[in-house]
C-alpha cells in the first residue's frame, strides 16, 4: 500500500514536470500549428541558464529561475522571430527540419560554453520530509506544488486576462483575431515567450533532482509529443492532463510491470490510441 | 429509375445538414439542386459521391445499392463530381491534372512501372489521349502546358470539367460550377454543359445563379435546412410559395 | 600539410612526424567523454613533443594527434578510420567505444593499424583480432574483494541499480554471478538509463522496499552518485557498490560529502592512486584542464606512453605489426613518473593487465585497499 | 531541345564520374565515404517516394532501416543463411513490417503521421535496445559478413563494395525514376496534391499511400541491408531519431521532391560534414544553423534552387517560357517540384 | 472618409481586383455589388489590411493606411464583418463580444455598454450569451459577427454579404439593424449580392464585375439601369 502512495507521488512530481513541458508545446501549436521540434532544446537551456546563475553569479535559486525563465523566453521570441515566421507559409515538412537545425546548434552552444559533462543544479530545499512512512522531498514538493500554482496561474491569465484570451482567440481563428484588432505578430511572440518561459521553469525545477547535460531535453521532448497528441494538439487541459497520465502510468509502470520498459510504455499507449482514434483523445470540437 | 436517393440521411452531430430527401435524377437531363447556403446542397453531393457514409437511407444507382461504396469506387461505376472550391493540383500542368483523370480506366500496376511494360506504354498513350480530347472538349486545347497556378478562374473551372470527364463518367455532379465568374463566362460555361448533355451524358449541377439555372435544368430540386422543399420544372419553381419564402425571396423575384 | 613519415630507415638527426589517430565521440551527447580520453592522449602527447620527440632508429619523431569525431556511431568511427590511415597514415588509432572498435576490427589487419581499444567488452578480445590492444583494466578483478568488503561489512541482501549499458550489464551479471556463488541473495535487479530517464525515485523505491543491504549502482559518476543521494533521501542505510566507471571523488562533488557515500566500496580514484606517475600527472592536467583527471584520461595517458615506448623497442613507427609484438617492451620500459598505473603486462589476447587497487569509504573518506 | 540532351547527358555524366571515381580518387578512404554515402542515397530515395511524392511524411524511416540492417545481419550471423538468400528475405521482412505499420499509421494524416511514426520509429528502436537475446541489445552485432560472391565476383575489398552499391543505387534510382514516371507516380503526386480530389477520380488512395509507404520500407530495408555488410557491425543507434534527422535532412537540403535530390543531399552532406571535421567541436554550431538557413532561403533545396535559377536563366533568354516537346509536362514537374 | 485610389490586388499571377476607385463619406452606406469571385471580399481585404495592394492607395480621413497592419487598422476605426464571420468558435457567446472590444480593452465601462447595446439589437445574442458560438445557426452567427464588429466602435464598419444564407425573414431583420446602427451615426460600406434588399437602405453602390468596377452611382441610377437591373435584381 505505501509503496502504491509513494509511486503515486513519484508520478506526480514527474508528471509536473511533463505537463509543464507539453503545456509550452501545446500552446505554440495551437496557435501556430507548429510542431516545435526544438522545445526540447529550451528545457535544456533553461537548465543551463539557472545553473549558470546560481553558481556563476550567486544568485538566489528563485531569482536564477526568473533570469533562466525571461533569457529562454527570449530565446523563444528569437526563434520565433527568425525561423519560424518566415516559415510561416512553408510546406509543413521545413519547420520540423528548421527546427532540428536550431536544436542542433543549440546543443553544441551548450557544450562549447558549459561543457558535455553532468552538472548538478544546487537547491536550497534539500530537506527530506518523512511522514507515515513516505518520503518527500522538498524540491520534489516543491516542484508539484510550483507546477499546479503556475498551471493555476497560466489558466487564469488565459481565461480572466484580455491578452491571454489574444491567445485563445488567436489559436481559434487567426484571421479573426487579426480583424478585432490583436496583433497576431505579437501574440505569436507573446506564445513562444511563455512557451520557452515554461521549458525553462520546469527544466529548473527538475534539475535539483536529476542532472543537467546537453541532451537532457531529448527525451523530455519525445515524451511531450505523445503527451500533446493524447491530448488533442493545442489543447491546454488536455496537456496537463496528458501530463498526469504519463507520469503515473511511467511510475506506476515501473513498479508493476517492468522497469526497464516503462518508457515503452508511453510510446504503446500513443500507438494504441491512435490506432483506435486517428486524430486523437480531446480532438477540439466546433470548427467552423 | 436512373440515379436515385431514398430517405437519404445526414446528421454532423446534433445537426442534420440533409434530412430524409428522395430524389431521382433523370437520365440525359440536366437536374438542379438549389437552396439556400448550408441547406446541405453540397453535403447531398458528399452522400452521392461516397465522400461521407449517410446516416440513414440509401443512393441506388442504376439498380443497385451504392451507398456503402467508397468513394473511388463510385467513381468507377461512371459517377463523376466537381468540388465547390475548385480544387485542382495546383502544382501541376493543366495536363498532368487531367491525365490522372483517366487513370481509374487503366491496369497498370507498380510491375508494369519498373519495368515500362506495353501495357503500360500504351496506358499511358491513352491517358494523354483521353486528357487530350476532353480538354479538347472544354476548349483548353491550347494551354495544356500551363500550370493551373497560372490560369483564370474561369480556365480553372473548365480544367475541373475536363478532370471530371477525363474519368470517363455517365453522369457528371457539378457543385456550383459558375461561382466566381463573370456573366459572359457563365454563359460560356452553360454552353458547355447543354454540350455535355448533348453528347448524352447526365448532368446534376447545385447553382446559385438563378437565370442559368431556369434556363438549363429540366428538372429542379430545392432543398432547405436539409429538407426537400420543392421538386419539379423551373417554372414549377419559380412559382412555388415555399421555395419563394425560403429562397428566391419574394420581391427578388417578382 | 602534415606529411608523414615513414621509413624506419632514417638518417641521424633528421626529423619526422608520427601521427596518432582517435576517433570518439566529440560532438553530441558524449562529447564530454570524448574528450576526457582525448585530453589523456594530448598530455602524453605534448609531454613528449616538449621534450623534442621520441627517437627511433636515430631519427626523432615527434607525435601529431589527429583527432576526428565519430558522434557515437561505428559507421562514422570506420570512415575516421579510413581517412586517418589514407591520408594520414596513422599506425594506431584510439577509439573509446566498443561499437567502433568493432567496426574498426573489421578491417583494421587488413589495412594495417593498431586499435587502442578503450573498452572492456570482452568480444574484442576474444575474437582474435591481431591488432586490438584492450587498454582499459577487466573488471573481473574487482567483483571479488568488492563482494567480500560489503558483504562483510553489512550483509547478504543486494539490490543492482546500474546504468543500462552493456558495460553496466556484463558488470551486473558477474558481479551477482559471485554474489550468488557466495551465500548472498540478490533481492531487486533492474537498471537505469542515465541519459534519458527523467526521475530516478521511481525505481530506488521499487528497489529499497525490497530492503536491500547492500546497492550495487554505477554507470557515469554524476548520475550514479544522484543514485546514491536519492537512495540515501529515500531511508538506505546499507553500503554502495560502485562500479568502475563511476569515480568514488567525482560522486563526492554530487553528494556534498564522503558521508552519503559512507560504506561505498570502488575503484580507487586516480588522484588517490600511489602509482609514482600520479602526482606530476595530476598537477599538470589539474593546470590544462581546472579539473581533476579520471581514469579516462589515466588510461589513456599511459596507453600513448606504452606505445611510443613499444616504437622505440621495436624500431620503427610505421610498422603496426612489429609494434604490436613489442608492446610488452613498451610497458616495461615506461619511466616511473609516467605510470599513472601500474600495468606490469599485456595479455596474451592483448588487454592490459593492472595491478588493482580499490577504496572504500569510511568514516568520511577514501581509503585505499589491494585487492590480492 | 537543348534541356534534355542537358539532361540526359548529366546523367550519363554522373554515371561515368561514379564508375571512373575510384581511379581517380586518391585512396580508399574517398571510396568508403562515397560507398556509405551511396547508402544512404537509397535509404533517402526510398523515404523520397513517400514523403516528397504521396506528401506522407514518415519518421520511422530510421526505424525501418535497423530492421533491414538487423534481419540481413541476424539471417547471416545467426542462422547463417546464404547472404544473397538473406538479402532478399530481408527485403522482405522490411517490406512487410512496412506493409503491417502502413496498415495503421496512414489511417493518420499530416502532424500526427509524423509523431505517430515518430513513436514507431522510437519502439523499433527500444525493441532493438531491449530484446538483447535477438538482437544482442546495445553491445550490438558482430561479424556480419561481406556480400558472397557471385560467381567469380568477390565483394570483400572496398573497390567491389563500392561498384556493389553503386549497383544497388543506380538500380534503385531506375526504379524509382520509372514508377514516379509512370501512371503509379502521377497517382502518388495526385495523393500529395490533394487526397481528396484523388479520391473523387476514382484513386484507391489507401491502396496507394500504402503501396507509396512499402516501397519507401523496402528501399529503407535494401539500404539497411548494405549498411550491415559494408559497416560489417551494427547497433540499436543506427535505429535511433539522429539517424532519422539525417535522412531528412538529406532530403531537405538535396531537394524533396525529386530524382536528384535525395543524391545531392547525401553526397553533399557527407561531404561537408566530414570536411568540417577540422572544426571538432564547433561542427555542429555551424552545421545547425547552415541547415536551417538552407531550409529558410532554399525550401526545396539545392537541386530546387538549382532548377529555378535555370529556368530563370532560360526565360530570360527566351523571354518566353519554353515548351518542351520530348520533356514530359510531368517529368518537368517532378524534377522542378 | 474612405477613398480608394487605383487600387490592384494579385493573388500570385492573378489580378483578383484592377484600378478600383471607391468613395465613401461620412454618414452613408454604400454597397458593392457583384457575382461570386469579382473582388468584392478582395476589396474588403485590402482596406482592412489583410492584404496588400501591389498598386494604388487606401486614403482613411485624408490618411493613407496602405502601410498600416491589420490590427492598426481597427485602431484606427475601420472594422470588418467577413465572409466567413471569423468567429471564435470555442469561445462563449459573450466572450466573442469582449474579444471584440478589444482595442478599448481598458474601458470595462465602455465595454459594458456596448455589450448591453449590442444585446439590445439582438435579443437571441443575450440569451445564448453562454452558449459556444460554434453552435449558433447560421443567422446567430451572422448577427454575433455583427456584435463583435460594433463592440470596437469603429467609424467605418465594412459587412460582407452579412444576408448570405440566411431566411428571407431574417434578412430583412438585419438591413433593419444595419439602417439602425448608420442612423446611429455610424459608415457602412456593404458588399452584396443580394442587390435589392442592399439598395433598398444604401444611399450609393458601385458594380464589381470580374475585379473592376463596371458601374458606379446612386440608388435612383442604379435602380434605374436596366442592365444592373436584370443582372443583380432579376428581371
Ligand atoms: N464535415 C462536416 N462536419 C460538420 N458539419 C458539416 C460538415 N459538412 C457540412 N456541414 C454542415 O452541414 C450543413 C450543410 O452544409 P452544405 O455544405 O451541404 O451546404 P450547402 O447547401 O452546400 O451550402 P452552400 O450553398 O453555402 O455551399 C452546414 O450547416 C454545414 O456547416
Ligand atoms: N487567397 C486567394 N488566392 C487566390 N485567389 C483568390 C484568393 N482569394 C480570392 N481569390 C480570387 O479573387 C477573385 C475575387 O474574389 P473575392 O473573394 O474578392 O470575390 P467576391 O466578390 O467577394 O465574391 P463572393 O461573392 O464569392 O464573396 C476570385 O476570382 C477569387 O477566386
Ligand atoms: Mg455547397
Ligand atoms: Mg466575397
Amino acid at each position: 500500500m505505501d509503496i502504491l502512495i509513494q509511486q503515486l507521488f513519484n508520478g506526480l512530481t514527474i508528471g509536473s514536470v511533463y505537463s509543464l513541458v507539453a503545456l509550452g508545446l501545446t500552446l505554440v501549436y495551437g496557435i501556430l500549428h507548429i510542431p516545435n521540434f526544438a522545445h526540447g532544446a529550451l528545457y535544456m537551456m533553461g537548465g543551463y541558464m539557472t545553473f549558470t546563475m546560481m553558481t556563476k553569479f550567486g544568485f538566489h535559486y528563485w531569482l536564477a529561475i526568473l533570469i533562466a525563465v525571461v533569457a529562454v523566453g527570449l530565446l523563444g521570441v528569437l526563434m520565433e522571430r527568425f525561423v519560424f515566421h518566415p516559415l510561416r507559409n512553408a510546406p509543413p515538412l521545413h519547420d520540423k527540419i528548421a527546427a532540428i537545425g536550431i536544436l542542433l546548434f543549440l546543443e553544441s552552444f551548450a557544450q562549447l560554453v558549459w561543457g558535455g559533462d553532468y552538472l548538478t543544479m544546487p537547491t536550497p530545499y534539500n530537506q527530506v520530509v518523512s511522514i507515515f512512512g513516505l518520503t518527500f522531498t522538498m524540491q520534489r514538493l516543491l516542484i508539484i506544488i510550483a507546477a499546479i500554482v503556475i498551471m493555476i496561474a497560466l489558466n487564469l491569465f488565459l481565461k480572466k486576462t484580455f491578452t491571454g484570451a489574444t491567445i485563445i482567440a488567436m489559436s481559434q481563428n487567426r484571421e479573426g483575431a487579426n480583424l478585432v484588432g490583436i496583433n497576431t505578430t505579437k501574440v505569436a511572440m507573446l506564445t513562444f515567450l511563455i512557451s520557452g518561459g515554461l521549458a525553462a521553469l520546469a527544466s529548473s525545477l527538475a534539475s535539483p533532482i536529476n542532472l543537467v547535460f546537453p541532451g537532457m531535453g531529448h527525451l523530455v521532448i519525445l515524451k511531450a509529443f505523445v503527451i500533446i497528441i493524447l491530448g488533442g494538439m493545442g489543447s491546454i487541459p488536455g496537456a496537463i492532463l496528458g501530463g498526469y497520465i504519463l507520469g503515473f502510468s511511467e511510475s506506476l509502470g515501473a513498479t508493476y510491470i517492468s522497469n526497464d520498459y516503462k518508457d515503452i510504455i508511453a510510446f504503446i499507449l500513443l500507438v494504441l490510441i491512435l490506432t483506435i482514434k486517428p486524430t486523437g483523445l480531446f480532438v477540439k470540437g466546433g470548427h467552423t | 429509375m436512373y440515379l436515385e436517393t431514398k430517405q437519404l440521411t445526414k446528421k454532423f452531430g446534433g445537426l442534420v445538414a440533409v434530412n430524409n430527401v428522395d430524389f431521382s435524377i433523370e437520365k440525359g437531363k440536366i437536374n438542379a439542386i438549389i437552396g439556400p447556403n448550408g441547406a446541405g446542397k453540397s453535403t447531398f453531393f458528399n452522400l452521392i459521391s461516397g465522400f461521407h457514409p449517410p446516416t440513414f437511407g440509401q443512393v441506388i444507382f442504376k439498380g443497385t445499392d451504392i451507398t456503402t461504396l467508397p468513394a473511388n469506387q463510385i467513381a468507377k461505376l461512371g459517377i463523376s463530381r466537381t468540388f465547390q472550391t475548385t480544387n485542382l493540383f495546383e502544382q501541376a500542368t493543366v495536363l498532368d491534372n487531367v491525365m490522372v483523370g483517366h487513370r481509374l480506366r487503366t491496369e497498370s500496376n507498380l510491375f508494369d512501372a519498373i519495368f515500362r511494360t506495353k501495357r503500360l506504354q500504351r496506358e499511358d498513350k491513352q491517358c494523354r489521349d483521353k486528357a487530350m480530347e476532353v480538354l479538347t472538349f472544354v476548349g483548353l486545347q491550347n494551354i495544356t502546358h500551363k500550370m493551373i497556378t497560372n490560369i483564370s478562374q474561369e480556365e480553372k473551372k473548365r480544367v475541373a470539367f475536363a478532370l471530371a470527364l477525363a474519368t470517363d463518367p455517365e453522369i457528371i455532379f457539378l457543385d456550383e460550377p459558375a461561382a466566381g465568374v463573370n456573366p459572359d463566362e457563365t454563359e460560356g460555361l452553360a454552353e458547355l454543359m447543354q454540350k455535355m448533355v448533348d453528347y448524352g451524358l447526365t448532368v446534376c449541377l447545385i447553382e446559385h445563379k438563378m437565370q442559368m439555372v431556369m434556363k438549363l435544368a429540366q428538372k429542379i430540386m430545392v432543398l432547405n435546412y436539409g429538407e426537400k422543399i420543392a421538386e419539379g420544372t423551373p417554372d414549377e419553381i419559380k412559382n412555388n410559395e415555399a421555395v419563394i419564402k425560403a429562397y428566391l425571396g419574394g420581391s427578388a423575384i417578382a | 600539410s602534415d606529411s608523414t613519415t615513414g621509413g624506419s630507415s632514417g638518417k641521424d638527426g633528421e626529423k619526422g612526424v608520427v601521427n596518432i589517430g582517435y576517433s570518439g565521440p566529440l560532438s553530441g551527447a558524449a562529447a564530454f567523454y570524448g574528450e576526457r580520453t582525448l585530453n589523456g592522449l594530448k598530455m602524453a602527447a605534448e609531454e613528449i613533443n616538449d621534450e623534442g620527440g621520441f627517437e627511433v632508429n636515430g631519427k626523432t619523431y615527434t607525435i601529431n594527434l589527429v583527432p576526428l569525431d565519430d558522434k557515437y556511431l561505428p559507421n562514422e568511427t570506420a570512415s575516421n578510420a579510413k581517412r586517418l590511415v589514407q591520408e594520414h597514415k596513422t599506425p594506431i588509432i584510439f577509439t573509446p567505444h566498443s561499437g567502433g572498435v568493432l567496426a574498426l576490427q573489421v578491417f583494421n589487419e587488413v589495412d594495417n593499424f593498431i586499435i587502442g581499444a578503450y573498452t572492456s567488452e570482452p568480444s574484442v578480445t576474444e575474437g582474435g583480432n591481431k591488432l586490438t590492444v584492450q587498454i582499459p583494466p577487466k573488471y573481473d578483478g574487482y567483483v571479488e574483494p568488492f563482494t567480500n568488503y560489503a558483504m562483510d561489512r553489512f550483509g547478504k541482501k543486494i539490490a543492482a541499480l546500474p546504468t543500462s549499458s552493456q558495460y553496466g550489464k556484463d558488470w551486473t551479471e558477474t558481479l551477482l554471478t559471485y554474489w550468488k556463488k557466495q551465500g548472498g541473495e540478490v533481492v531487486y535487479e533492474s537498471s537505469i538509463n542515465f541519459a534519458k530517464d527523467t526521475d530516478f525515485f521511481t525505481v530506488i523505491t521499487n528497489a529499497l522496499k525490497k530492503k536491500p543491504d547492500v546497492l550495487f549502482i554505477g554507470g557515469a559518476s554524476e548520475p550514479t552518485a544522484k543514485v546514491a543521494k536519492q537512495a540515501r533521501e529515500l531511508g538506505f542505510k546499507g553500503g554502495f557498490i560502485v562500479m568502475d566507471q563511476a569515480k568514488l571523488n567525482e560522486m563526492e562533488k554530487i553528494t556534498g560529502s564522503y558521508e552519503v557515500l559512507e560504506g561505498a566500496v570502488g575503484v580507487l580514484p586516480l588522484i588517490y592512486s600511489k602509482a609514482p606517475g600520479v602526482p606530476s600527472f595530476k598537477e599538470k592536467y589539474n593546470a590544462k584542464y581546472k579539473e581533476d583527471p579520471g581514469s579516462e584520461a589515466g588510461i589513456h595517458y599511459i596507453g600513448l606512453h606504452a606505445f611510443i615506448e613499444a616504437m622505440k623497442a621495436a624500431g620503427t613507427v610505421d610498422d603496426p605489426k612489429k609494434i604490436y609484438e613489442h608492446v610488452q617492451d613498451g610497458l616495461d620500459a615506461i619511466p616511473e613518473e609516467r605510470k599513472t598505473y601500474l600495468v606490469p603486462k599485456i595479455t596474451e589476447a592483448g588487454s592490459f593487465d593492472y595491478e588493482l587497487h580499490f577504496g572504500v569509504v569510511e568514516d568520511g573518506e577514501v581509503k585505499e585497499m589491494e585487492a590480492k | 531541345m537543348t534541356s534534355i540532351f542537358n539532361k540526359r547527358n548529366s546523367i550519363i555524366f554522373f554515371v561515368l564520374l561514379s564508375l571512373i571515381f575510384p581511379a581517380v580518387v586518391p585512396n580508399d578512404y574517398f571510396l568508403y565515404l562515397m560507398t556509405t554515402a551511396f547508402i544512404w542515397v537509397i535509404a533517402v530515395s526510398g523515404l523520397n517516394i513517400l514523403a516528397g511524392y504521396t506528401g506522407y511524411l514518415s519518421l520511422a524511416h530510421a526505424g525501418f532501416f535497423a530492421i533491414g540492417a538487423y534481419s540481413l545481419g541476424l539471417l547471416t550471423v545467426k542462422v547463417e543463411m546464404n547472404y544473397w538468400i538473406a538479402f532478399v528475405l530481408t527485403l522482405g521482412i522490411t517490406s512487410l513490417s512496412g506493409l503491417l505499420v502502413g496498415l495503421i499509421a496512414l489511417r493518420t494524416k499530416e502532424h500526427f503521421f509524423a509523431i505517430y511514426t515518430l513513436c514507431v520509429g522510437y519502439i523499433i528502436y527500444l525493441v532493438i535496445d531491449k530484446w538483447e537475446g535477438l538482437t544482442g541489445g546495445v553491445r550490438g552485432l558482430i561479424g556480419i559478413p561481406t556480400p558472397a560472391n557471385i560467381g567469380s565476383l568477390a565483394f570483400d575489398s572496398v573497390h567491389s563494395q563500392y561498384y556493389l552499391v553503386l549497383f544497388f543505387m543506380l538500380l534503385s534510382l531506375l526504379i524509382i525514376y520509372r514508377i514516379v514516371h509512370s501512371l503509379t507516380g502521377r497517382t502518388f503526386i495526385a495523393i500529395r496534391n490533394s487526397e481528396q480530389l484523388a479520391t473523387t477520380i476514382g484513386v484507391s488512395t489507401m491502396k496507394n499511400k500504402l503501396l507509396a509507404f512499402v516501397l519507401s520500407t523496402f528501399f529503407a530495408g535494401m539500404s539497411g541491408a548494405l549498411y550491415a555488410s559494408v559497416i560489417r557491425f551494427i547497433g540499436p543507434e543506427i535505429a535511433y531519431t539522429s539517424v532519422m534527422f539525417d535522412l531528412l535532412m538529406y532530403l531537405l537540403v538535396g531537394g524533396i521532391g525529386t530524382i536528384s535530390g535525395p543524391i545531392v543531399g547525401a553526397i553533399v552532406i557527407v561531404w561537408v560534414s566530414q570536411q568540417l571535421q577540422f572544426l571538432q567541436e564547433y561542427r555542429m554550431l555551424i552545421f545547425g544553423p547552415l541547415l536551417t538557413l538552407i531550409i529558410i532561403f532554399y525550401p526545396r533545396g539545392i537541386v530546387g534552387a538549382f532548377i529555378s535559377l535555370k529556368t530563370r536563366a532560360q526565360a530570360k533568354k527566351r523571354k518566353v517560357p519554353i515548351v518542351n516537346e520530348s520533356l514530359t509536362p510531368t517529368q518537368k514537374q517532378i524534377e522542378e517540384g | 472618409m474612405l477613398r480608394l485610389q487605383d487600387v490592384s490586388i494579385k493573388y500570385g499571377e492573378f489580378t483578383a481586383i484592377s484600378n478600383v476607385n471607391i468613395e465613401v463619406k461620412s454618414g452613408e452606406i454604400i454597397v458593392l455589388l457583384g457575382a461570386n469571385g469579382a473582388g468584392k471580399s478582395t476589396s474588403f481585404r485590402a482596406i482592412s489590411g489583410l492584404s496588400k495592394p501591389h498598386q494604388g492607395d487606401i486614403l482613411f480621413q485624408g490618411r493613407s493606411i496602405l502601410k498600416l497592419s491589420a490590427d492598426k487598422i481597427v485602431q484606427a476605426g475601420i472594422v470588418q464583418c467577413s465572409e466567413g464571420r471569423n468567429l471564435f468558435s470555442a469561445m462563449s457567446v459573450q466572450e466573442n463580444l469582449q474579444m471584440g472590444a478589444y482595442i478599448h480593452r481598458r474601458k470595462k465601462q465602455q465595454i459594458k455598454q456596448s455589450m448591453e447595446h449590442v444585446y439590445e439589437l439582438f435579443p437571441i445574442l443575450h440569451e445564448k450569451r453562454h452558449d459556444a458560438a460554434g453552435s449558433l445557426s447560421g443567422g446567430q452567427q451572422q448577427m454575433l459577427a455583427i456584435g463583435r464588429a460594433l463592440m470596437s466602435k469603429p467609424k467605418l464598419m465594412m459587412l460582407d454579404e452579412p444576408s448570405v444564407g440566411l431566411a428571407p425573414l431574417i434578412v430583412e431583420q438585419m438591413f433593419a439593424v444595419i439602417q439602425q446602427i448608420n442612423q446611429e451615426g455610424m459608415t457602412i460600406l456593404l458588399a452584396e449580392q443580394n442587390a435589392n434588399a442592399a439598395l433598398k437602405i444604401a444611399s450609393k453602390g458601385y458594380v464589381f464585375e470580374s475585379g473592376s468596377i463596371v458601374t458606379e452611382g446612386t440608388r435612383e441610377q442604379l435602380l434605374a439601369n436596366d442592365r444592373i437591373r436584370k443582372a443583380y435584381i432579376g428581371a
